[in-house]
């Protein structure tokens, strides 16, 4: 089974009051430096099958009728690679 | 932009020859050329853009103005409403005086284009605009409803914009914190494309705090906080809301027009409570001597507007507008239509406590300008000049249109459709199941689905709520002092006369106050009509306003204040011509008010009022027949007082404990749902020598339901008959089920899940 | 009443409770997005004691007995509910005091600071229909041995507004069984008459449960709120008005 | 200025009633195959400076403490390749 990942992010002319608050409250978590913040998400499809262009041609439909709303939303549909999660270092 | 490319007023000079693309902004030829008059010369692009966005129908009233003065020139001159009205037409809400000191302002508005586009956001920042209309006045908002019309409920875009719009209301009312206490849900194709999301919010201040939107003092600072301002929506309410609709011309259709969707605005409403406390706070330190809030046309309007309200000029300087991208040009920063902004005249010496306070609420605030002692309106840019207007000449002198209008050639037609010609139910059974039916109609099914999205609790002031006739708000704890609100419309009724349809709206949000035992004080309203350029939709409004206007000085009610939304129409198909009415009544005393259940076993039902044979528009003929001809019921504005009078005293001296108004649906609608609210049944008697269908489905006006103790009957009937009130005994409150006697019966389980299981079924 | 622990008045009055000659002093944090805040202050009121506004930037508690967070969406709430909260000024000392045993009463969204406070166990996440819903909601009483709940008798069934876009409660399941066998799930959603079972649960929370407290039981975070429901008028029942006199009545003890 | 990508998703075992929403209007949309649908949050955030392993262990903290809340949700904190948005074919 694939893993297809659709991110979903506010146009960038668009109000993000979500990234703000994020933002808006890293001074007051001693965070500094941090330029922007955008809050979106993440849909990850576990698809049945294989991902070839007729898939991806289907999910990508999925994404702009539904998963997304395309008037205030772009949005983006990648196969995850393998080992994805490549956390930082703790 | 750089300086070169700069359109300075200098420039503008030096270039007379230059085009500019006033066609695009919306402007008609001779409205360009004005303009021009009025300055002397070619616009600059800001110039352009301040008088395109002002100058649209939405902010201009270019085509409502001619009949909307009406409401002035009509409003009663005597009696409590007249005598209530403290702040009236013209300003950003009315101010109405309900005692003890206190006013109370309240308004209704139209998001609907927007929140065709998108549901969720356009319904949101439809809540933020009136709720920042009413913080304007001074006033702190205690409470919102929302009047909906939609397409037909099973209808596929139905199931994306309802859903959206409710939530949209409920994210940004409940997170604001206002309680919603009431509003509408009408469902029907002609909204297809056009649906009507009118929002209302009410107000409460002492007398002292009324505050105007004016620039007073030469020197005084202007100060611009909130929402840092985006690209978002730029011309984008009013440009829309001004011209037909068409969703085909989404995106580019090739004709070379510019995209009338606009980039939608995302509302922020954590930033709107912010601005509700952070203004009431600097409110009642005495530091504001004019304030406006940035709604449709943003910038523009709330410079032009102030400056030319108040006695002086405006100096602005557009570089200090705080940004959230850098890379807006001067038009777009006037235009832009970003969320949560205000914009206050504050004495210079009390600046620094201003941001203070706005620092305390974590907004923020800067000093934008200042009022001048001449009379223009100058706004600068990189220290150039590029605006240098007369404010009045932007704000208030636009165009007024006297467009042609004719009564349609298909309303004869229309009315001699009579649906008395329509086959009916012949016995018990068939009236059973055309009352089922009914019930379960989207429209006249319960709407809770919808309203428990919406918090009705918070502030702990509400004392009614959904599903009663009216919202009802404790303003005052001590004393008791409350107000109740109502808002109808009945889009049916309007198309088949518009004239009535209006005063059949007023009649019934009047009647659904008195109701619970408020003394009906003033009037909002929300028009919304399709294309002006349509002279059957423009004699719509016309005579919509003329009969609301009529009666209003009937009645007493003065209009307050309202909104007009034109251009519901998507082609040739424009919505029912849909004038929605909001009545505003105060109680002395909220412990003494009526809710509408039958909650105890062993009370009388009495009906009020008159019953005739009236199905034109009814919800029977739309539920059984499809049906729509006729003519509407009749509207007797003075029965209409005599019935509120008569509710009013019975709940003052406590002689009623239900009181429910009879209205679209008729009695079968008006008993099924008190005693669904109670949950308890009731025993009816068709009186003799009346058509039981007639009595049950019938829609005459000036009708109520009352639920009276046995020791109260003789005090009531004799009131009733001293003033001339038809009062009929029908029934008592009993049992576990309906039962029309000698018809049929409905248990309270059936009768209920037939009422509401169909929302949830369409949309759950 | 069946009040049993230790501390609680077994006859809790119901009207103005004094310590020392003063009311009992119970404050009510204001976060700039608090909504329910001026309705938990009359709460107090009505119950019998002093209501003292607690600001959020401030980490002074100003000598009060008790504190309540109330409902509302603290900082707009747009990440999740109660996130930032956590870190204001006023939460690291009610933090600390909780620790030493001050009654704390999280109502709603303060409910969602004290879990994610790490004062309660546990999150709260979107309603499992995904819509705000507000209505009038029956619960259980499973626990009245909390500083909150005294007034209270054990299983009595009382109803007050419940109104939230996430107020799903859940944990994992050691952490469920754990609360479960401790006595720390102190109400539970429950259907009222003539409603049916299935329709308890308002928002999918794990195993019914609408309130919870911590071992000491000073800590008492529920999604409903009793502070909508003190007046007849205004609310559904006068059910909630117990929450108030309990704590008020521990104070006089 | 360096792009951060935080992913947080609800752990496994915790119901993720939006992802299980949108998986359930899928067959009303006519999409079949689709065997799981989760939603999360994707967070961007715009570094200042260079994104070295201090800069990552701090977002790392970030994420731990505040954009997830680690009781109910995992996370992922990677920095953004240069061509990040390969759109599926239209
Ligand atoms: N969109 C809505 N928002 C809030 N309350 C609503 C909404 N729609 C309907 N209601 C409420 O539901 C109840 C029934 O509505 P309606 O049948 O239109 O009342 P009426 O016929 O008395 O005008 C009223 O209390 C009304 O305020
Ligand atoms: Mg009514």
């Amino acid at each position: 089974m694939a893993r297809v990942v659709v991110d979903v992010m506010l146009k960038p002319e668009i109000l993000d009051p979500q990234g703000q608050a994020v933002q808006r409250a890293l001074p007051r978590l001693g965070f500094e430096g941090i330029a922007d913040v955008r809050q979106g998400k993440r849909f990850e499809l576990e698809v049945e099958g294989p991902v070839d262009a007729a898939a991806l041609r289907r999910i990508h439909e999925l994404a702009e009728t539904f998963l997304a709303n395309t008037v205030i939303e772009d949005f983006t549909v990648r196969v995850e690679e393998p080992a994805v999660s490549e956390e930082a270092p703790a | 932009m750089t300086s070169q490319s700069l359109d300075t007023v200098e420039h503008a000079e030096r270039t007379p020859g230059t085009e500019l693309p006033w066609a695009e902004l919306g402007l008609k030829e001779d409205e360009y050329a004005r303009i021009r008059e009025i300055l002397g010369r070619r616009p600059t692009g800001a110039e352009l853009a301040m008088y395109s966005v002002m100058w649209s129908e939405h902010c201009s009233y270019k085509s409502s103005k001619v009949h909307l003065r009406q409401f002035g020139e009509k409003a009663p001159t005597e009696g409590p409403g007249a005598e209530a009205m403290l702040v009236g037409i013209g300003e950003q809400a009315g101010v109405v005086d309900v005692g003890q000191g206190y006013a109370v302002t309240f308004k209704v508005e139209s998001h609907n284009h927007p929140s065709y586009v998108e549901p969720y956001q356009g319904a949101a920042t439809g809540i933020g605009g009136i709720v920042r209309d009413i913080i304007a006045m001074g006033a702190r908002p205690v409470a919102v409803m929302d009047p909906l019309r939609f397409g037909a409920a099973d209808h596929p875009d139905t199931r994306r914009v309802l859903p959206g719009v409710v939530a949209g209301i409920g994210g940004y009312g409940n997170c604001l914190g206002l309680p919603n206490i009431g509003g509408e849900v009408v469902f029907d194709a002609c909204y297809q494309g056009n649906p009507l999301v009118n929002a209302l919010c009410v107000g409460v201040m002492k007398h002292e705090d009324i505050h105007l939107a004016k620039a007073a003092g030469t020197g005084n600072k202007v100060v611009l906080y909130g929402a840092r301002t985006g690209g978002d929506g730029i011309g984008g309410a009013s440009i829309l809301a001004s011209e037909t609709f068409d969703a085909a011309a989404d995106g580019d259709s090739g004709t070379g027009r510019p995209s009338k969707r606009p980039a939608v605005q995302v509302g922020d409403p954590f930033q709107e409570k912010l601005l509700i406390e952070c203004t009431l706070e600097a409110f009642h330190a005495g530091l504001v001597v004019g304030i406006q809030d940035l709604g449709a046309a943003g910038l523009s309007c709330a410079t032009s507007e102030l400056a030319s309200n108040g006695s002086g000029g405006m100096r602005v300087e557009l570089d200090d507008v705080p940004l959230r991208d850098s890379s807006l040009s001067p038009e777009e920063i006037l235009m832009s239509e970003s969320q949560e902004r205000m914009c206050a005249v504050v004495e210079p010496g009390n600046v620094e406590r201003f941001l203070e306070i706005c620092e305390k609420w974590e907004v923020t605030a800067t000093v934008v300008g200042e009022v001048t002692d001449g009379d223009r309106l100058e706004i600068f840019w990189h220290g150039e000049k590029i605006v240098d207007v007369d404010p009045r000449t932007v704000a208030h002198e636009g165009p007024v249109y006297e467009r042609p209008y004719a009564r349609p050639d298909w309303q004869d037609a229309l009315q001699a459709d009579d649906p008395g010609r329509l086959p009916r139910p012949a016995d018990g059974k068939e009236l059973r199941a055309a009352a089922l039916a009914l019930l379960s109609s989207p429209n006249q099914a319960g709407k809770s689905w919808i309203t428990d999205q919406y918090d009705r609790y918070v502030l702990g002031e509400t004392v009614l709520a959904q599903p009663e006739d009216s919202g009802m708000i404790r303003i005052d704890e001590e004393s008791g002092l409350g107000v109740a609100v109502a808002t109808d419309g009945n889009g049916r009724y309007a198309k088949l006369d518009p004239y009535e349809g209006a005063r059949l709206a007023l009649a019934e949000a009047y009647r659904n106050v008195a109701a619970t035992g408020a003394r009906p004080l003033a009037v909002t309203d929300c028009l919304n009509f399709g294309s002006p350029e349509d002279p059957a939709a423009m004699w719509q409004f016309a005579e919509s306003c003329r009969g609301l206007a009529d009666g209003c000085r009937e009645l007493g009610t003065p209009v307050t204040g309202g909104n007009v939304s034109l251009y519901n129409q998507t082609g040739e198909a424009a919505i029912h011509p849909t004038p929605v009415v909001g009545v505003l009544g105060v109680i002395d005393d909220v412990t003494r008010r009526t809710p509408m259940a039958f909650a105890d076993e062993g009370h009388l039902i009495y009906l009020l009022g008159e019953t005739a044979e009236e199905l034109g528009g009814s919800a029977w003929s739309q539920v059984a027949h499809d049906h729509l001809g006729g003519r509407p019921p009749r509207v007797d504005l003075e029965r209409e007082r005599l019935l509120g009078e008569i509710l009013i005293a019975a709940s003052r001296d406590g002689m009623a404990d239900a009181a429910h108004d009879l209205s679209d649906g008729g009695l079968i609608q008006a008993l099924a749902e008190s005693c669904l609210k109670g949950g308890k049944g009731a025993r009816i008697v068709v009186p003799d020598g009346t058509d039981p269908f007639v009595f049950l489905f019938s829609e005459s006006q000036g009708r109520a339901l009352v639920a009276i103790p046995r020791s109260e009957e003789v005090r009531f009937t004799d009131m009733c008959a001293a003033r001339g009130m038809p009062a009929e005994r029908i029934g008592v409150v009993d049992g576990e089920e309906l039962d029309i006697q000698g018809q049929f019966t409905l248990p309270l389980t059936e009768l209920r899940e037939a009422h509401e299981r169909t929302l949830p079924e369409l949309f759950g | 009443m069946t009040g049993t622990t230790g501390t609680a008045a077994t006859s809790a009055p119901t009207g103005p409770a004094r310590t020392a000659g003063r009311l009992g002093r119970i404050g009510v944090v204001t976060f700039p997005g608090s909504l329910d805040d001026r309705d938990a202050r009359r709460a107090i009121r009505i119950a019998g004691g002093e209501p003292v506004a607690l600001w959020h930037r401030d980490k002074d508690l100003h000598q009060v007995d008790a504190v309540v967070l109330p409902g509302g969406f603290s900082y707009g709430d747009y990440l999740r509910c109660g996130a930032i909260a956590r870190f204001s000024p006023v939460m690291q000392t009610i933090v600390e005091q909780a620790k030493q045993g001050m009654p704390v009463l999280g109502i709603c969204n303060g409910f969602q600071v004290l879990c994610e406070s790490h004062l309660l166990p546990g999150a709260l996440t979107r309603n499992d229909h995904l819509r705000f819903i507000c209505r009038d909601q029956r619960l259980r009483v499973e626990n009245n041995r909390t500083a909150w709940t005294t007034d209270y008798t054990e299983g009595q069934e009382i109803t007050v507004p419940l109104k939230n876009g996430e107020g799903g409660y859940v944990a994992d399941e050691r952490t469920l069984d754990a609360l479960e066998a401790e006595g720390r799930v102190v109400f539970r959603y429950t259907a009222g008459p003539g409603t049916p079972e299935e329709q308890a649960n308002p928002n999918g929370s794990r195993r019914d449960i609408a309130g919870i407290t911590n071992e000491a039981g000073n800590v008492v975070g529920l999604m409903p709120h009793p502070e909508h429901a003190v007046e007849s008028l205004t609310g559904p029942t006068t059910d909630g008005l117990g929450f108030f006199t309990s704590a008020l009545a521990r104070l006089v003890a």
